[in-house]
C-alpha cells in the first residue's frame, strides 16, 4: 500500500513578477514502512516538493496541477488530496505534524528563538496525542535522548540558540518523531551531524519504521545515507524526475547519466594522493582576483595560524529571571590548541556539539574566549588576534573569513544576494562599482549558481544554493584563512565536487589555508592535510590525514571512523555500534583516555610523525598504537 | 536609579522655575485680571513665608531632602500636602486610565491580528480607516462632538465622570456604577489614538514576523493558524509593545492631561497643567517627580518584560560575546 | 532570456522594490494624492481665490457658497449665488440666505487679492476669484468672514512642513540612539537606558510652558513653533530609541550580523543596512502615525497658550479655533480642515503600506 | 432717575445716623420672622434656635416690591458652574454682605451695619446690630473688630505690612475706639474718603473676623499645646500660617470659620462640588418676614471653563454668567428653545471693554517718546473704526465710546465719551504727519524718525478670541494710515511682567474696571497710582511706593492728575469731589492714555426659567456691585419643585 502517491505535481514561483517553474510534473510514491530516498541536485526542487506535501509552500509558490494522494494506514480506505485542500484548513492541519512529520532542511533557524526546545516539542505532542504534562515530559526527554541528547532533562529546557547546529536537528528530529507519524518527511536530516551521532540517528528512525510501520521520504545528498537506509530511490534533476527505482537498481545499474554521474563525484576513502572529484560542471577556471606575490613560506616557517589554550565556557540552563534555576556550566571549548601552516588545509572533525563552531568563532573574534591565544603570522607580521581592537580588527578582518555552518541566518533577509555578494567588497572599498558588480558574477559563476538569481533574496532560494551563497561571499575578500563550518553539508555530491575542486583550486593558486570543519569524513579526507579530531570540547587526536585514517589511535576517532556510511550497498553499515549517547561518551573509552583516580591532566602524546593524541600522560605510547 | 532621579529632579525643578516669577506672581497677576487688587506687601509676605527669597538652589535642596523622606511638599494653592491632593484624585485617573489602556488592547489586539492576517481585505481597510479617523480628529474636538451628541441624544451630563451628586462622596458602588457609565466617553477619546497607533504598529511587526520559519514549523506541527500566530509571530512582534511599558505606568497615573481637561475629569492630570501654569511648584514639581519615579520603574518593567519575553536578550552577552 | 526577464536580472534593488511599490495601487494614489496636496500647498497663493487673511465683514461666518452651473436650468458655466444676510437679532444669529435670482459667475485666471509668492513674488493672479462685486465662499466663512477654502490652503503649508520636521528629527534620533543602545548592549545600552529615562520622565507639558516663556516674544510665531517642534523632536525620540534598541537586541545575535561583523563592517553600516531593515515595518508604522500627531500637535499646544497662533494659519489652529461648542452647534462648516487632516494621514499610511511591502522580500 | 447722592456722605456731623435707605422698610414694622422648612429638623431637634431668635433684633429687611421684585419662598439649590476652585469667592460676590454695600442706586447704605456716622469726613462711627451671630451661632460685637484691629491688622506676624491701606489717611492709621458692645468709631486726623468704599468693594476691606473661633489658632489667646497640635496636624510651619489659612474671609475655603454671608461653605477643598448650605444667622429678611436666602443651598460645581457654556446649555446650571462669553448667545439662545432657561443679556461695565494703552514707559526711547505724544495716541484711535468691531464683533449692540464713565453713572459726559472716537482716517494721516512721521516705505508704511517702521507688536494676554479678533480688525485701519501692528498674546503674568518692564510698546486690555462711578469711588484708575496700570506702570510704581522705586511722572498732564487724586483723597464734601472727578475724566478723555474701543458690551446670562427675580437687565462688573451681588441673589427664588427634589 502507498501511503503517499504524489503524481504529475508541478509547482511555480513568482520572483518579480516572473513565473518559473521548479516543479515540472514529479510523480513518486513512498510505500508504507518503506523508506524512499528522493536525491538530486542543489536547488532540482526537492524541498519543494516536501513542503508541498505539507501544504506549506511558501507565499510566493503554488501548486499548479497535479495532486498528492496521502493514505493514512490508520484509515485506509480514505485518500486525501493534498493539493486540493484549502491551505489553512482543519483538514490540512490534522494530517500535519500529527500524521505527517516533517523535519526542515535548516534545522538552525527553524526553530522559534524564544521558545525552549521542550516547550516546542511538547506541544506538537500534546496537540496530536494529548496526555498529562509529566508523562509528556517524559516522553520528550526519552525522546531527546533517543536522538543523542547526554542530558536530556537539561536540554528541553534550553533555547535554540544554546545549541550546536547539530543539537538543534537533533531537536527538530525529536519534534518531528514524537508523534510517530504515518509518514515523516526528512529533509536532509542529518547534514549537521557526526557520523556517530548519525548512525544512532538513522537507527531510530529504522527502529521507529519497524515499530509502526512508518514510510520515510528522505530527502539527502548523502549517498552512503541512501546506500544504508533507503529502500527505493528518486532522483531529480531541475524538477524532473530521472530516475527511479528500488534501491538495488540504482546503485548497481545506474543508467541516467546524471545519476551516474553524481555516483562518481562523491569522495571517497579510496582516492589516490591528488586524485581530483569528477564534478558535473567544472568552476570557470579564473585568474586570481588579486594577484599575490606568493613566495612560499619555508615549511618549517612559523604557522598562519596557532591557537594555543583556548577554553571556552558557556553559562546555561533553566533560569529564572532572577538567578534561581538550574544553571549548568558547559565547557565548550577545552585547553584547544592546534597550528595551521600557510596553503595547508587542517580539517576539524568531531561529534556535533564538541565545540568546533565555537573555536572557529573564537578565531574569527566572533566569540570571546575565556582565555588562550590564537596568533596569526603571515611571515611578515605576527598578530595576536585576541588582543586586536577596533580600526587594527577591522583592518584584520578581510585577511579572514568564515563560511558559516547556518546559511539561512548568516545571511541578511533584506538585502538581495546581489549587494549580500557585493558588500565585503564596498566595506573595504574594494574597486569602483562596475568592477564590483564584475567580481560579484564571478563569484556566483564560481559556486555554480545563475547570475540571475542575482536579484532575489536569500528566503527564495534553496538550503545548496543559500550555502553556496555563504561560501562565495566568503571568497569574495580574498582573504589569506578560510573557515569553513560545514561549507558543503547542503550540497549534493556533484556540487559538492565543484565547490571543493574550487577550492583546492584555490588553496593551490593562493596559497589559501583553510580550516575546514566537517561531519562528512570523506570530504575532510579530500580536502585536509591534517586532521584534528575533537570530542567533549577537547582535541583528541591530530594527525595528518592519511595516519589517522589508517592508523587511529584514539577510541573516539576509531569509532568515528567505524560509523562512516558508504555509498555502498555492500558495505552497509551496522547502526547499532554507535554508542548510545555517542561515542564521545568516555565510558566505553579505554582507561589511557580518561582522567583516571590520579588526577592528573590528560595530555597531547606525540606519537611521532606529527600524530598526537589526548592520553594519560603515564600511558604507554606503543601500547595505545597497537 | 537614584541617580537617574536625581537628575530628572534637578532637570524637573529648572524646568519648572525656567518661566519667570512664581505662584505668587501669577496669583497677583491673575487677581489684576479679575479686576481685584493684590496686596503687594501679602504677597511679599507669602513669598518669604515659603521660601521664595531664598536662592533656588537652595529651595532644591530643600524640596529634594523632603522627598527623600517621603514629603511631597506643599500645594500654595490648595494649601494642603501634595500628597493629599494628589491621593484624592488618583483612584479615578487610574480607573480611567485603566480603562482606557484595556480599551486600547481588546480593541487593538484582535483588529492588528485581523489586519494583519486579512492584509488588504475589506475588513483590513475599513479598519484601518476607522483608526485613522480616531488619530486624525483632534482630542478635543472628539470630545466635544461626542460630549455634544451624547447630551443632545442621550441627555448624558456634559464633560466630567461622575453624576454630580457623587461629586464630593466617597467611593461607592452607586458612585462607581456612575462613573463606568460615564466612562466611555473619555476612554474612546483618549483610546483613539493610541488604538489606531497600535493597531498599525503591530499589524506591521507582525506581517514581518508571519514570513519567518519559524511559523512555519509551529504550522508543520498542525497548530491552527490562531494558535500559532498567539504563541509564535505575535510573541515576538510584542517586542515593540513591550518597550512601551515604560510610557504606560506614568501615564496611568497622569491620566491624558489635555483631554482631560476638556473633558473636566476630576483627574490628576488637569491638576497638574493648573499647578504648572499657577506655577504651584511643590504640587507641580512632585507629581512630577512621582511620575518619573514611575517612568523609571516603568522602564525597570519593561526591561525584565522584554528579557522575559526574548532569551536571546535575557541571556546577551553571557551567551555568544 | 525575454527582455522582461532581462531587466528583472539587472536590476539593482531599488529598481525591484520601486516597481513591487508600483504594483501597490492604493500606495501609488495616495503618493500622487500627497504630492498634489504638498503642490496646493505650495502654490496655495494661486489656488486660493482669497488671500487667507482677506476678511469680509459682511459675510461673518457664511456656511458655503455651492458652485453651480445650471441657472433655472439653462447652463451658464461654473456661478454662485449670491448671499443675502438677515441679522437675527433675537438670538444674534447672522442667517444667510441665497438670492436665486442673480446668478454670479466665478472667474477664472483673474486679478484678486495681491499676494507674494513664497513671500518673494508679488502678484495676484487666481485660478477662481469670486464674482465682480459678489463672494465666493465655497467652504464657508469664519468667524472674522476669511475664506475657509483659502485658509485651508495656506494652512497646508505650515502643517505638512514644519510639522514634518520634528518627526523626523525625533525619527533619526530614535533609530540612531535606540540603534546604537541595540547593537552595544552592554554599558552604552546602559547608559543609554538612562539617558531615555531622563528624557522619557521630563515632563513635555512643563517644558512646553517654560519654552513658552522663554521664547523672545520678538520672535516671530512661525519661528517660535518652529522651535518648539524642533524641541518636541528632540525629546520625542524615547518610545522609538526603545523599540529600536530592544528589537536590535534580538536581532544583534543573529549570524547575519556576525557575518557582517567578520567582515569587518562598521557598526553604522551594520545597524543602517542590517538591522534597521529588519525593523523597517514598524519604523514606517510608526512614522505614518506620527504625522497626524504633529499636524495635531499644535491643537494641543495652542490649547496650552503655545504653537501657531493666528494670524499665522495652519490646519491645527483652524482646529483650535473650531474646538468650540459654538462651532459644533451651529458653524459645523468651521470643521472641514479636519477633512485634510484626514486625508493626508490616510494617505500617509497607506503610502506607508506599500512602502512596506515593496521594501518586503518575502511578497 | 434718582442718582442722588449717598446720604451718609452728604452729612452734617449732626445729623441723624444713615439708616438703611428705600429698599428697606422701617425697622419698626419689622414682620414676623420666618424660618425655612430647611432647618425644621434642626430646630425640632434643638440643634438650631428659633429663627426669631437668630435674626438680629433689628433684621435688614428687604422690601421686594419696591425693588420691583416679588416675595418669594424657601425653596430650592441654585447650582452654580465655576471653572477653578478659585472662583470660591464667587459665592462671597454674589452673597455681598458688607458691612455697607451700594444698593441699586449706587448708594452706600448700611448693610450688616445698623447705621453709622461720618464726621468732617474722617470719624467714623459704625454700629452693629444687636444680636447679630456670624454663621455658627457666635455673636457679632465690637469684640471681633477689636480682634482684627489689635490681634491681626496690628500683629506683626499676620501682617508684617501693617493695616491695610484703606485705614490709612494721610500716611496715619485711626484710633480705634470701642464705644459699646455693638458700636466702635474709627478717627483720623485728616478725611479719608476711601475708608466706606473700602468697606462696601466688591473684595472688601475686612475690618473685623470671627474673634471666637479664631482665637483658637492665634498665639496670643490659644493655650501653647493644643496650638502646637494643630500645627502639627494642620502641617503648617506655625501659628501665623495655620491662622492664616482658617481665617481667609474672601474665599469662604474653610467650612468651619464663621460666616455672615447669605449661604456658607460646608464642604472642604479640595472638592469638585462644593456645597453652600444658607446661614441660619443671616440678617436680612423680606417684606414678609422671611429669612433671606430664599434658596436653600448653592452648589457650585468645578469644571473645566471652556465646558461651561455647554453645560449651562445643557441646563445644569440655574444661575449662570460667569465664562459665558458674549459670542455663547446664539448658542444658548437657541438651547434655551429646548431647556428649562432663558438668557438674558446684561451690559458690562467696564470703561472699555478693549482698550489699546500705549506704554508711557517703554524703554525704547523712540517708542517711548511717540508714545507720549498726544498728537499720536490721538491718530491711534481716530484711525480706529470702531462700528466695524462693534458691527463685526458685536453685533452694533456694544457702544462705541472712549474709555470713560458710562452713562449709567452720575458722572458720564457725553461729549467725554465720544472725544476722538470717530473713524477718521485722514485725520488720522494728518496728525502722524505732523509729528513728523511723513516718511514711508514701499509698503506704505512710516518710518520712525531712526529709520525703523512704525511697526509694533500690541501684547495681549490672551484671555479671549475677541481680542485678537479685535486687532486682527484693527491691523487694517491702522495699516490705511501707515501703521503696521502685529497681535501677539502672551501669558498673563508674562504679559504683565513685559509691560512693568516697558518690553511692550502697546498692549490691549480692558478700560477702567469700574465705569459705574460716583464722586465718592477712589478715582485711582484715572491717575498713576500703580503698577498695575499698564499705560504708566512705572509711573504708578512711582506713586505707588511713595518714591521708592518706578519713574517720577514726567508729563505734566499726568503730573495733575497725580495731584488731582491727592486732592480727592484729602477732599472731604462730595461737591469737591465730584469736581475732581470731573477734571480727571476730562484729562483722560483729551489725553487720550487708554484708547479707549469699545464699551458696554452684551454680557449673557443664563437664568433657570424656574428662577424669580432675576432682573431682565442688569450691568455686570466686578466693582461696584460685585458681579451679581448688587443684585442681591439671595432674594432669587424658585417658582416650583426642582425634579428630583424632597
Ligand atoms: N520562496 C521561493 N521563492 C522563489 N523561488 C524559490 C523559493 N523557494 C525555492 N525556490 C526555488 O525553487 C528551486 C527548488 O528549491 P528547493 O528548495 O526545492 O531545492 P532543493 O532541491 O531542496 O535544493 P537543496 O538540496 O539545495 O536544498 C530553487 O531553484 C529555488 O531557487
Ligand atoms: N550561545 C550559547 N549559549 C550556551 N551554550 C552554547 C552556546 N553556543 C554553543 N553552546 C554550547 O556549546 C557547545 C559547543 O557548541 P558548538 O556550536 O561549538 O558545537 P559544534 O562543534 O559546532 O557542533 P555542531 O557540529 O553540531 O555544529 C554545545 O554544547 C552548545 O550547546
Ligand atoms: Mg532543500
Ligand atoms: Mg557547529
Amino acid at each position: 500500500m502507498d501511503i503517499l502517491r504524489v503524481s504529475d505535481l508541478r509547482i511555480g514561483f513568482t520572483v518579480h513578477g516572473l513565473a518559473r517553474d521548479v516543479v515540472k510534473g514529479v510523480g513518486l510514491r513512498v510505500p508504507a514502512g518503506k523508506t524512499v530516498a528522493l536525491v538530486g541536485e542543489s536547488g532540482s526542487g526537492k524541498s519543494v516538493i516536501s513542503q508541498a506535501i505539507m501544504g506549506l509552500l511558501p507565499r510566493a509558490g503554488s501548486v499548479t496541477g497535479g495532486e498528492i494522494l496521502f493514505r493514512d494506514p490508520l484509515a485506509p480506505d480514505a485518500v486525501i488530496d493534498i493539493a486540493a485542500l484549502p491551505r489553512e484548513g482543519p483538514g490540512i492541519r490534522a494530517l500535519r505534524g500529527g500524521r505527517i512529520g516533517m523535519i526542515f532542511q535548516e534545522p538552525m533557524s527553524s526553530l522559534s528563538p524564544v521558545h525552549t526546545i521542550g516547550n516546542q516539542i511538547e506541544e506538537a505532542l500534546l496537540l496530536h496525542r494529548p496526555m498529562p504534562k509529566a508523562q509528556a515530559r517524559e516522553l520528550i526527554e526519552a525522546m531527546l535522548k533517543r536522538v543523542g541528547f547526554k542530558n536530556p532533562h537539561r536540554a528541553s529546557g534550553l533555547y535554540p540558540f544554546e545549541l550546536s547546529g547539530g543539537l538543534r536537528q537533533r531537536a527538530m528530529l525529536a519534534m518531528a518523531l514524537i508523534c510517530q507519524p504515518a509518514l515523516l518527511i526528512a529533509d536532509e536530516p542529518t547534514t549537521a551531524l557526526d557520523v556517530t551521532i548519525q548512525a544512532q540517528v538513522l537507527d531510530l528512525m529504522r527502529d521507529l519504521q519497524t515499530e509502526m510501520g512508518m514510510a520515510i521520504l528522505l530527502i539527502t545528498h548523502d549517498l552512503g545515507v541512501v546506500a544504508n537506509m533507503a529502500d527505493e530511490v528518486v532522483v531529480i534533476f531541475h524538477g524532473e524526475i530521472m530516475e527511479r527505482g528500488q534501491v538495488e537498481d540504482i546503485f548497481r545499474r545506474p543508467r541516467h547519466p546524471y545519476l551516474k554521474a553524481l555516483l562518481k563525484a562523491s569522495p571517497h576513502f579510496d582516492m589516490q594522493e591528488g586524485e581530483r572529484l569528477v564534478a558535473l560542471r567544472e568552476a570557470r577556471a579564473r585568474p586570481p582576483a588579486a594577484a599575490k606575490p606568493a613566495p612560499a613560506p619555508a615549511a618549517d616557517a612559523a604557522p598562519l595560524l596557532r591557537v594555543r589554550n583556548l577554553h571556552k565556557t558557556y553559562v546555561t540552563g533553566s533560569r529564572g529571571f532572577f538567578g534561581k534555576g538550574s544553571l549548568s556550566v558547559v565547557k565548550a571549548v577545552n585547553d584547544v590548541g592546534f597550528d595551521i601552516r600557510r596553503g595547508e588545509c587542517l580539517g576539524l572533525v568531531g561529534e556535533s556539539g564538541c565545540g568546533k563552531t565555537t573555536v572557529s568563532k573564537i578565531v574569527m573574534r566572533a566569540v570571546t574566549a575565556d582565555s588562550g591565544e590564537v596568533i596569526f603570522d603571515d611571515g611578515h607580521r605576527r598578530t595576536d588576534v585576541l588582543a586586536l581592537e577596533g580600526e587594527a580588527l577591522r583592518a584584520f578582518r578581510p585577511r579572514v573569513q568564515m563560511i558559516f555552518q547556518d546559511p539561512v541566518s548568516s545571511l541578511s533577509p533584506r538585502m538581495t544576494v546581489k549587494s549580500i555578494l557585493r558588500e565585503p567588497l564596498v566595506i573595504h572599498e574594494r574597486g569602483e562599482a562596475p568592477g564590483q558588480a564584475e567580481r560579484v558574477k564571478a563569484l556566483m559563476q564560481d559556486v555554480g549558481l545563475d547570475t540571475r538569481f542575482l536579484n532575489r533574496y536569500p528566503h527564495s532560494f534553496s538550503g545548496g544554493q543559500r550555502q553556496r551563497i555563504g561560501i562565495a561571499r566568503a571568497l569574495a575578500l580574498d582573504p589569506d584563512l578560510i573557515i569553513c563550518d560545514e561549507p558543503v553539508s547542503a550540497l549534493d555530491v556533484s556540487v559538492q565536487a565543484q565547490i571543493l575542486n574550487l577550492l583546492k583550486d584555490l588553496q593551490a593558486e593562493r596559497g589559501l589555508t583553510f580550516l575546514f570543519i566537517s561531519h562528512n569524513l570523506a570530504v575532510v579526507n579530500y580536502m585536509a592535510d591534517r586532521i584534528a579530531v575533537m570530542a567533549n570540547g577537547r582535541i583528541v587526536e591530530l594527525a595528518p590525514r592519511h595516519t589517522l585514517f589508517t592508523r587511529p589511535v584514539h577510541p573516539y576517532t576509531k569509532a568515528l571512523l567505524r560509523s562512516v556510511p558508504f555509498a555502498d550497498l555492500d558495505r552497509k553499515l551496522d547502526f547499532k555500534l554507535a554508542a548510545p549517547g555517542g561515542a564521545s561518551d568516555d565510558s566505553g573509552w579505554g582507561s589511557a583516555f580518561k582522567h583516571g583516580a590520579d588526577d592528573r591532566e590528560l595530555t597531547h602524546l606525540a606519537l611521532g610523525g606529527g600524530h598526537y593524541v589526548l592520553a594519560r600522560p603515564n600511558a604507554d605510547v606503543k601500547e595505545l598504537v597497537s | 536609579m537614584i541617580p537617574t532621579l536625581l537628575v530628572t529632579s534637578a532637570l524637573i525643578f529648572t524646568v519648572i522655575n525656567l518661566p519667570e516669577g512664581d505662584y505668587f506672581e501669577t496669583l497677583a497677576a491673575e487677581m489684576q485680571a479679575q479686576g481685584e487688587k493684590a496686596d503687594m506687601s501679602r504677597i511679599e509676605f507669602l513669598k518669604k513665608e515659603y521660601g521664595f527669597d531664598r536662592p533656588p538652589v537652595e529651595r532644591y535642596a530643600w524640596w529634594v531632602a523632603g522627598l527623600l523622606h517621603g514629603d511631597m511638599g506643599y500645594s500654595f494653592e490648595y494649601q494642603r500636602p501634595v500628597r493629599e491632593i494628589v491621593g484624592d484624585r488618583l483612584l479615578l485617573t487610574m480607573i480611567v486610565s485603566f480603562a482606557t489602556i484595556l480599551f486600547t488592547w481588546i480593541v487593538a489586539f484582535p483588529i492588528g491580528i485581523y489586519s494583519a492576517t486579512h492584509q488588504y481585505s475589506w475588513g483590513d481597510y475599513g479598519l484601518t480607516f476607522l483608526g485613522l479617523i480616531g488619530l486624525a480628529v483632534p482630542h478635543f474636538l472628539l470630545a466635544l462632538v461626542f460630549m455634544y451628541f451624547a447630551n443632545l441624544w442621550f441627555g448624558l451630563s456634559i464633560g466630567g465622570l461622575v453624576d454630580p451628586q457623587y461629586l464630593n462622596q466617597p467611593i461607592s458602588w452607586a458612585k462607581l456604577r456612575s462613573v463606568l457609565e460615564h466612562l466611555w466617553i473619555p476612554v474612546i477619546i483618549i483610546g483613539a489614538g493610541g488604538t489606531a497607533g497600535m493597531i498599525r504598529a503591530l499589524r506591521a511587526n507582525l506581517l514581518d514576523e508571519l514570513q519567518k520559519q519559524y511559523y512555519t514549523t509551529a504550522r508543520a506541527k498542525g497548530l491552527p493558524p490562531g494558535k500559532a500566530l498567539r504563541k509564535y509571530p505575535l510573541r515576538m512582534s510584542l517586542n515593540f509593545f513591550i518597550s512601551d511599558i515604560g510610557d504606560i505606568l506614568p501615564s496611568i497615573v497622569s491620566g491624558a492631561e489635555v483631554v482631560a481637561i476638556v473633558l473636566s475629569l476630576q483627574t490628576t492630570g488637569p491638576l497638574l497643567i493648573r499647578a504648572l501654569q499657577s506655577q504651584d511648584m511643590y504640587l507641580a514639581g512632585s507629581f512630577l517627580m512621582f511620575l518619573s519615579f514611575l517612568t523609571v520603574i516603568g522602564v525597570l518593567i519593561s526591561d525584565i518584560a522584554l528579557a522575559i519575553l526574548d532569551p536571546r536578550i535575557r541571556l546577551q552577552g553571557a551567551a555568544t560575546k | 532570456m525575454t527582455a522582461e526577464q532581462e531587466r528583472v536580472y539587472l536590476a539593482s534593488q531599488w529598481q525591484l522594490m520601486w516597481w513591487k511599490f508600483r504594483k501597490h495601487r492604493l500606495a501609488v494614489i495616495s503618493a500622487v494624492l500627497i504630492f498634489v496636496i504638498y503642490a496646493m500647498a505650495a502654490f496655495a497663493e494661486f489656488l486660493a481665490p482669497y488671500h487667507y487673511s482677506t476678511r469680509n465683514t459682511d459675510f461673518i461666518r457664511a456656511p458655503g457658497q455651492q458652485v453651480r452651473l445650471f441657472h433655472e436650468g439653462a447652463f451658464i458655466g461654473p456661478f454662485v449665488y449670491p448671499f443675502k444676510l438677515h441679522l437675527n437679532m433675537e438670538n444674534l444669529k447672522r442667517e444667510y440666505a441665497e438670492d436665486r435670482e442673480r446668478p454670479e459667475k466665478l472667474r477664472f485666471f483673474c486679478r484678486g487679492d495681491g499676494y507674494s509668492f513664497w513671500g518673494l513674488v508679488p502678484g495676484n493672479l487666481h485660478l477662481v476669484c469670486p464674482p465682480e462685486g459678489g463672494t465666493f465662499f465655497w467652504l464657508g466663512s469664519d468667524r472674522l468672514g476669511r475664506d475657509m477654502l483659502s485658509r485651508i490652503l495656506y494652512g497646508g503649508r505650515i502643517s505638512l512642513s514644519i510639522g514634518l520636521i520634528g518627526v523626523s528629527i525625533s525619527f533619526v534620533l530614535g533609530v540612531i540612539i535606540g540603534g546604537i543602545a541595540g547593537y552595544y548592549g552592554g554599558r552604552v545600552d546602559l547608559v543609554v537606558q538612562r539617558i531615555i529615562e531622563i528624557v522619557q520622565s521630563l515632563p513635555h507639558i512643563p517644558l512646553w510652558l517654560a519654552l513658552a516663556s522663554i521664547m523672545p516674544p520678538s520672535w516671530s510665531p512661525v519661528v517660535v513653533y518652529f522651535g518648539i517642534t524642533v524641541i518636541l523632536g528632540l525629546m520625542d525620540w524615547t518610545g522609538l530609541a526603545r523599540s529600536v534598541r530592544s528589537k536590535l537586541l534580538s536581532l544583534r545575535e543573529e549570524d547575519y550580523v556576525v557575518a557582517a561583523q567578520l567582515m569587518g563592517a562598521r557598526p553604522r553600516r551594520i545597524i543602517a543596512l542590517h538591522l534597521v531593515p529588519g525593523f523597517m515595518s514598524h519604523l514606517i508604522a510608526s512614522a505614518t502615525i506620527t504625522i497626524p500627531r504633529t499636524i495635531l500637535g499644535e491643537t494641543a499646544l495652542s490649547f496650552l497658550g503655545l504653537g501657531l497662533r493666528p494670524p499665522i494659519t495652519s490646519w491645527g489652529v483652524m482646529l483650535n479655533e473650531a474646538q468650540n461648542i459654538n462651532v459644533v452647534a451651529l458653524y459645523p462648516w468651521l470643521l472641514y480642515p479636519v477633512i485634510p487632516v484626514i486625508v493626508i494621514i490616510l494617505a500617509f499610511n497607506f503610502l506607508g503600506d506599500g512602502l512596506r511591502d515593496a521594501a518586503d522580500p518575502y511578497r | 432717575a434718582g442718582l442722588g447722592l449717598p446720604r451718609a456722605l452728604r452729612a452734617a456731623p449732626e445729623q441723624p445716623p444713615v439708616q438703611p435707605s428705600s429698599a428697606q422698610a422701617p425697622a419698626a414694622q419689622t414682620p414676623a420672622a420666618i424660618d425655612s422648612p430647611f432647618f425644621a429638623d434642626r430646630v425640632a431637634a434643638g440643634a438650631l434656635p428659633p429663627v426669631g431668635d437668630r435674626i438680629p433684633d433689628v433684621p435688614r429687611v428687604i422690601d421686594m416690591a419696591s425693588l420691583g421684585r416679588k416675595a418669594g419662598r424657601h425653596r430650592g439649590n441654585i447650582r452654580l458652574l465655576m471653572g477653578d476652585q478659585r472662583d470660591l469667592r464667587m459665592m462671597t460676590l454674589y452673597g455681598y454682605t458688607r458691612l455697607v454695600v451700594y444698593d441699586d442706586k449706587l448708594e452706600l447704605v448700611p448693610d450688616v451695619l445698623e447705621s453709622f456716622n461720618v464726621d468732617e469726613g474722617r470719624i467714623f462711627t459704625l454700629r452693629l446690630r444687636p444680636g447679630h451671630c456670624w454663621s455658627d451661632g457666635s455673636p457679632l460685637t465690637s469684640e471681633d473688630f477689636r480682634y482684627w484691629w489689635e490681634d491681626v491688622a496690628n500683629n506683626k506676624r499676620l501682617s508684617p505690612g501693617g493695616p491695610p491701606q484703606a485705614l490709612f489717611s494721610a500716611g496715619e492709621p485711626p484710633v480705634f475706639e470701642i464705644v459699646s458692645e455693638t458700636e466702635v468709631r474709627y478717627s483720623w486726623k485728616a478725611p479719608n474718603p476711601i475708608f466706606l468704599p473700602a468697606l462696601a468693594a466688591a473684595q472688601p476691606t475686612y475690618i473685623f473676623m470671627p474673634s471666637q473661633y479664631l482665637r483658637q489658632f492665634h498665639e496670643r489667646h490659644a493655650l501653647k499645646q493644643e496650638l502646637a497640635a494643630k500645627i502639627k496636624e494642620n502641617r503648617v510651619r506655625d501659628w501665623g500660617a495655620l491662622h492664616e489659612r482658617n481665617s481667609r474671609m474672601y474665599r469662604p475655603e474653610n467650612p468651619k470659620l464663621p460666616t455672615l454671608e447669605p449661604w456658607r461653605n460646608t464642604t472642604p477643598l479640595p472638592a469638585e462640588q462644593f456645597v453652600f448650605e444658607r446661614n441660619a444667622y443671616f440678617h436680612r429678611i423680606d417684606e414678609n418676614g422671611r429669612q433671606l436666602p430664599y434658596a436653600d443651598e448653592v452648589t457650585m460645581t468645578i469644571g473645566t471653563s471652556a465646558l461651561i457654556p455647554a453645560k449651562a446649555a445643557a441646563g445644569e446650571a440655574d444661575l449662570q454668567v460667569r465664562y459665558i462669553r458674549f459670542d455663547n448667545y446664539t448658542f444658548l439662545k437657541e438651547a434655551s428653545k429646548r431647556m428649562n432657561f432663558e438668557v438674558k443679556l446684561w451690559k458690562r461695565a467696564e470703561g472699555a471693554y478693549f482698550a489699546l494703552l500705549p506704554n508711557l514707559n517703554a524703554i525704547d526711547p523712540v517708542w517711548r517718546d511717540l508714545n507720549r505724544d498726544v498728537r499720536y495716541r490721538r491718530a491711534i484711535s481716530v484711525a480706529i473704526s470702531r462700528t466695524d468691531v462693534n458691527k463685526v464683533i458685536f453685533f452694533g449692540l456694544a457702544r462705541e465710546s472712549g474709555n470713560t464713565a458710562l452713562p449709567e453713572s452720575p458722572l458720564y459726559d457725553p461729549a467725554l465719551a465720544s472725544l476722538w472716537i470717530q473713524h477718521d482716517p485722514g485725520l488720522a494721516n494728518q496728525l502722524l504727519d505732523e509729528i513728523g512721521l511723513t516718511k514711508r516705505d514701499d509698503d506704505g508704511v512710516r518710518l520712525l524718525p531712526d529709520g525703523r517702521r512704525l511697526e509694533f507688536t500690541i501684547e495681549t494676554a490672551g484671555e479671549n478670541t475677541e481680542e485678537t479678533d479685535i486687532l486682527d480688525l484693527l491691523k487694517q485701519n491702522f495699516l490705511d494710515v501707515g501703521i503696521k501692528i502685529y497681535p501677539r498674546s502672551s501669558q498673563r503674568d508674562v504679559f504683565r511682567r513685559r509691560i512693568v518692564a516697558g518690553q511692550t510698546i502697546m498692549s490691549a486690555w480692558a478700560g477702567m474696571d469700574n465705569a459705574l462711578v460716583t464722586p465718592e469711588m477712589e478715582p485711582d484708575a484715572l491717575a498713576p497710582t500703580s503698577t498695575a496700570q499698564f499705560q504708566w506702570p512705572r509711573w504708578g510704581q512711582f506713586i505707588e511706593t511713595n518714591g521708592r522705586e518706578g519713574e517720577r511722572p514726567s508729563l505734566p498732564e499726568a503730573n495733575e492728575l497725580v495731584r488731582l487724586y491727592n486732592e480727592w483723597r484729602m477732599s472731604v464734601t462730595t461737591a469737591q469731589r465730584r469736581e475732581i472727578w470731573q477734571k480727571m475724566l476730562r484729562i483722560n478723555a483729551e489725553q487720550l492714555f487708554t484708547i479707549g474701543v469699545i464699551n458696554s458690551t452684551l454680557q449673557p446670562i443664563v437664568v433657570s426659567r424656574d428662577l424669580n427675580n432675576v432682573p431682565d437687565h442688569g450691568l455686570y462688573s466686578f466693582e461696584p456691585g460685585a458681579f451679581l451681588g448688587r443684585y442681591m441673589p439671595d432674594t432669587f427664588w424658585f417658582r416650583r419643585k426642582k425634579d428630583g427634589e424632597g
